[in-house]
């Protein structure tokens, strides 16, 4: 087995991210299921914290307004009304995720935040091959997006946790992420975007991809990553910090004393992981504490020492 | 969701994958009706591994033989579970054993492919023959003689692996799977393939636009992953070995606040997830609904002194949160005692939401540490 | 390959796009036993269009009247063609009817959805409301929401419509299909959706992946394209009206012959296309064998009065077609005196086949008009 | 119908042309499915020739040698073996072309030539969205190939009826064009390339792509352009040549005298002629005439008047 088909499958370079933050310009978001419950709850929430949601999609319900909002039955009509988009945030069915991302791309929408928990793995695959191929950046499914505190908020984090800053944090969690965005900021820690990739098994950009765009960032001083057990990403994107991020991290990884039980490895799963040279306890709490101790970066035992240690090692 | 060794083979046979000729066993009497021919292969049909190393897999020559076999495999317990099947099924001789699986690989996002000349019981030990192949873009045939030709495959034996290999990528596709395995794939002293023993997991996310697969699980018993859970409409409660009772919504903030509880030598009894906000439809109504079935779950578990709510960024505001609690504790308190609780909310409307708590008696407490050294003291006092 | 109306809507109804209950009608007594409820459509199942104008499609209210329409209908030829078997269809009051189709686009050189809100027999006269979608990726539902938006379609008609759109490319794709039409796809005054009629028209060089269409296809009786053509093993003849008969390899070169045939004043009698040589397999044997094949089929054709061959760039070398045509004429012309004959080859080793074949009295002619000229004369003396 | 979803699908530039005439550089060719019957006896032929056929692909042969040549199962393993390979030449059973195409491109291989007649159409979108995705020149299927006479042979055309010299031929014929290429020798006008698209409804390139091509070659002076009745490829080339071919162009096309019975047209695919504007005739001789008249197109009546009206409108 030759070392080069087991490193990572190379990711395509994402388009800029700063685009997300210059909220200045005239960047606009589209929602696609505007008329979905969550759909209805969220959208009125970003527009408050000034993002520019211009339009939402529903299929069938085009002609609508929702709060102010007009609905179209395609991204396309969408685009020819309120003119060029730049952003989707999906809150269509399960099922229907992988359709209206391709809609989006096929209508050259190049960021998609999928918030829908319940997406099919393989429509993931599908999905994928086709954002790598128009090289679009994918957050989610199954998570709350993306924010850039005072500036815009794409999905679903409760702003009021959150304040501006330097400090970039990345997570597949959800409510975790506020958990540690609060402490952050409790602790006098503002941040320059915070993203969550979601926690499903194939989730459209990952822990690397990132890094990369916090460590290119000019806003991000420091890096949180927050981590939990179960699945491979942890160890990933700590052998990618040793390589390749200057910036300081500080990581938190939950799950140390969730039952066994809960933790699912299948025969050819776990042979795959083992041979990808991470050894067979890869997802235990075991494997990812000595994946960053051997990476060099700090580990909070909880949320509430993220701060201290930040304090540490920026001041290294 | 598993499939047991027969259902696997069913979605075989369908794709024109080649397994031997098999019957259903249900009790030991019905291999007096066997319609294969001697000698026969008994196998209990249970979703744990291993089977064969305990004595779950019996080779058998007659009736005699097979009804006191299958007596055996019935009363043998593998991993602690019983067959409620047994699976019948003509002996074959190998010449070889291959190993054959397709999995989603969530470093690379895309189906691998594995495949190593030295299947069996011995793939695990002979790992460093495992080959894979990454399915990049659409699959086509040529994947699967990439990794033919890395097995080491040649001539026609490379031919018939990967068509193989192509069927049960199909299968994968077609149906969703997250494995699909089969161990081993037997070489024929004729060169014929045969699967002797497959697994197929089904994803559950898709198991919804399949409902041939949903009929096919629905009719057998599933394993369940942790005997010490109860599920109460979609949300279970899983029961630890403490007296703290956990409400927390979403897996990592409630591993973390398990974690938590431990470091400040607290012990958790139990924890309900009432799930992350993006479960579809979720309308504000269903997590009111949600949390109290949680509470509810909660109460259940005679072993919970303290309960700590640990609800963050949820799709309802604080004092919504508040009001749900107080106007569930208010109901219930009436007919019985119910044990303290903590509530941990942060951000707005804070007070709003203390003030209706207070009425109840319900300290809330932003600060997550705070709220647990206060469950710890709590449950402590409750035992002294 | 084309599929009759029947056929096409057994795939829809496998499909899930909505068809009427029918029944299959083979001859007028089988309307006694008729199992679906009156008022009822008896439709002429032919290959050719414009039936409902010509009197194929009645609509009936009672046994009597069925057979006697169906007796009608069995008699009466739909452009030459005389139907095999009625369809009997439940009676569908339609409030609209819409046309949906895809094609293979050439231009393209992707699949198009094509729709218009004015279906029915004047399809083509309302041209100006069809509307088209480029299908330029891998399918997903969107495409069909373009068309279905394109064609004006609002609220439910719009995710309806859409749905079908997506089934009848599913089947495009699943069976290898040139053209999968409904039309009219009727709208009832409840918004429900039916597909009144529908055609199918299958790949022909896909047809041996497909098993079940074969087999289906195999059960019909197939149009003949033109009722002057006579095969042989693959190789057909088809029929003109002169006196030179003319063995040609490839398309493009055989339809080249016939020009110039015509523009030197000449008149063909008949022609075989010996194929390309991209045909799978194709051994040089093979070439031989269907030159000797080509030469039987025009023999057979007595108004045939010269035989022009003209091989060009074939897979066996001058000599070698000499020598065939040489060893052919040897054997046949022992038992009866066949028309005179110009073989027309170009490249190397011309002399070693001019010299085969002037031992039996056969011309080679390089040049093409030379050699068509040469066969114009001939045909003209012999007729003279 | 608005006018701009009605032109001709964009064809991705193709890669540069020069590539197959440039004989003196490494340029090296491969032939998938070189055990079948066509596959052993055109590749001593190309080889004859001088085209750098080095390796042999096909599947459960690989080892073998065949005249000389080594066989591999995989395109991946002759390349390993023999070095970069840049051309492929399919001989494959129709149903094995499309996967054979994906493995050359997914090994990097840029110019497939597809010789096999009967490739479903079906299986010809697939294999062209991947190849414009990769930016791959596809000739054929059911085609002869490519020859640059005295230099390189890509297929099945027969050699001693070409002549090197500076007209571009291209053709959706086999033996038809194999008549002209003679006729043009005969009277003088050697060949820069000659080409054969493929007579199938779905091609994997266009006249379009190949006069482009041949407008932008140094080597060639004058296009001699061969058709027949049927489908719409004449009007659209004949369409493009007005608009972007500056080189002087002489045509012809076959089927005049051909029975109305051959053409075959289906409602759906008159319809979808009809709505581009080309007319209900489109496919008959008819169409194909007005269409080079209204370009301005010399259209010879037979083969031998082709190099009588290149004499014309090379002169002028």
């Amino acid at each position: 087995m030759s070392q080069v088909s087991l490193s990572p499958f190379p990711f395509r370079p994402s388009p800029p991210f700063p685009a997300f933050k210059d909220v200045s310009s005239d960047r606009q978001g589209l929602i696609q299921g505007l008329t979905e419950p969550l759909g209805m709850v969220y959208a009125p929430l970003m527009q408050a914290y000034g993002t520019a949601i211009v339009a939402g999609v529903s299929a069938g319900q085009g002609g609508k307004e929702i709060q102010g909002t007009p609905v179209f039955d395609m991204v396309e009509q969408a685009i020819a009304a309120v003119g060029s988009i730049q952003i989707s945030v999906i809150f269509v069915p399960p099922y229907a995720v992988l359709d209206a991302a391709l809609e989006a791309m096929a209508a050259g929408i190049r960021h998609l935040i999928l918030i829908t928990e319940g997406v099919p793995p393989l429509d993931m695959v599908h999905l994928l091959r086709r954002s790598e191929a128009t090289e679009t950046l994918v957050v989610g499914p199954s998570c709350p997006g993306i924010i850039v505190p005072g500036k815009i908020l794409l999905g679903t984090h409760p702003p009021d946790l959150y304040a501006p800053g330097s400090i970039g944090l990345v997570s597949r969690s959800g409510s975790l992420t506020y958990e540690v965005a609060q402490e952050l900021t409790q602790g006098g820690f503002g941040q320059s975007i915070a993203v969550s990739i979601g926690g499903d098994r194939i989730p459209g950009s990952s822990f690397q991809q990132w890094l990369q765009i916090l460590e290119e960032d000019d806003q991000t001083e420091a890096i949180v990553l927050v981590g939990e057990i179960g699945g491979e990403s942890e160890e990933m994107a700590a052998r990618y910090i040793a390589e390749a991020i200057d910036k300081p991290v500080v990581a938190y990884v939950a799950g140390r004393t969730t039952p066994k039980g809960q933790l699912i490895g299948h025969a050819g799963a776990i042979i795959s992981a083992r041979m990808a040279g991470m050894g067979a306890d890869v997802g235990t709490m075991t494997s990812k504490v000595t994946a960053f101790k051997r990476a060099k970066i700090p580990l909070a035992k909880s949320p509430s020492e993220i701060p201290l240690l930040l304090k540490r090692v920026m001041k290294a | 969701m598993d499939l047991l060794e027969y259902q696997a083979k069913d979605l075989f046979r369908q794709m024109g994958i080649p397994v031997l000729p098999s019957q259903q066993i249900a009790q030991p009497r019905d291999l007096k009706g066997l319609k294969i021919p001697y000698p026969v292969v008994l196998k209990s049909q249970v979703y744990k591994g291993g089977r064969g190393k305990v004595g779950g897999i019996k080779f058998v020559e007659n009736t005699i033989d097979a009804v006191a076999a299958a007596q055996a495999i019935f009363r043998l317990p593998i991993m602690g579970a019983y067959p409620e099947v047994l699976l019948a099924e003509t002996k074959y001789d190998a010449d070889r054993e291959f190993y054959l699986a397709i999995v989603l690989d969530t470093s690379t996002r895309r189906p691998l492919l594995l495949g190593s000349q030295y299947g069996g019981v011995d793939v695990e030990a002979k790992l460093e023959h495992m080959q894979q192949v990454i399915v990049d873009q659409e699959f086509s045939l040529f994947y699967a003689r990439r990794l033919a030709i890395k097995m080491g495959l040649t001539g026609e034996l490379l031919e018939a692996v990967s068509a193989i290999i192509a069927k049960m990528y199909s299968l994968f596709v077609q149906q969703d799977l997250n494995l699909i395995e089969i161990n081993p794939l037997a070489i024929g002293a004729d060169g014929h393939l045969m699967a002797l023993d497959g697994k197929v997991v089904i994803d559950d996310a898709a198991l919804g636009r399949h409902a041939d697969l949903a009929a096919l699980v629905a009719t057998t018993p599933q394993p369940v992953e942790n005997p010490r859970e109860v599920y109460s409409e979609q949300l279970k409660r899983v029961q630890l070995n403490g007296h703290i009772g956990v409400l927390c919504n979403g897996a990592g903030l409630t591993m973390a606040t398990l974690d938590l509880i431990q470091s400040a030598k607290g012990k958790s009894a139990c924890f309900v997830d009432l799930g992350g906000e993006y479960r579809h439809p979720c309308p504000p109504s269903t997590l009111q609904e949600r949390l109290e079935q949680g509470l509810d779950l909660i109460l259940q578990d005679k072993s919970v002194r303290v309960i700590l709510i640990n609800l963050l960024g949820s799709i309802i505001s604080n004092p919504q949160v508040a009001e749900v609690i107080a106007s569930y504790l208010s109901r219930r308190n009436r007919n019985w005692r119910l044990p303290p609780m903590v509530v941990r909310l942060v951000g707005d409307r804070l007070e709003e939401a203390s003030a209706l708590l207070a009425q109840a008696n319900v300290p809330v407490v932003p600060s997550l540490d705070d709220a647990i050294a206060k469950c710890v003291i709590l449950a402590q006092a409750k035992s002294a």
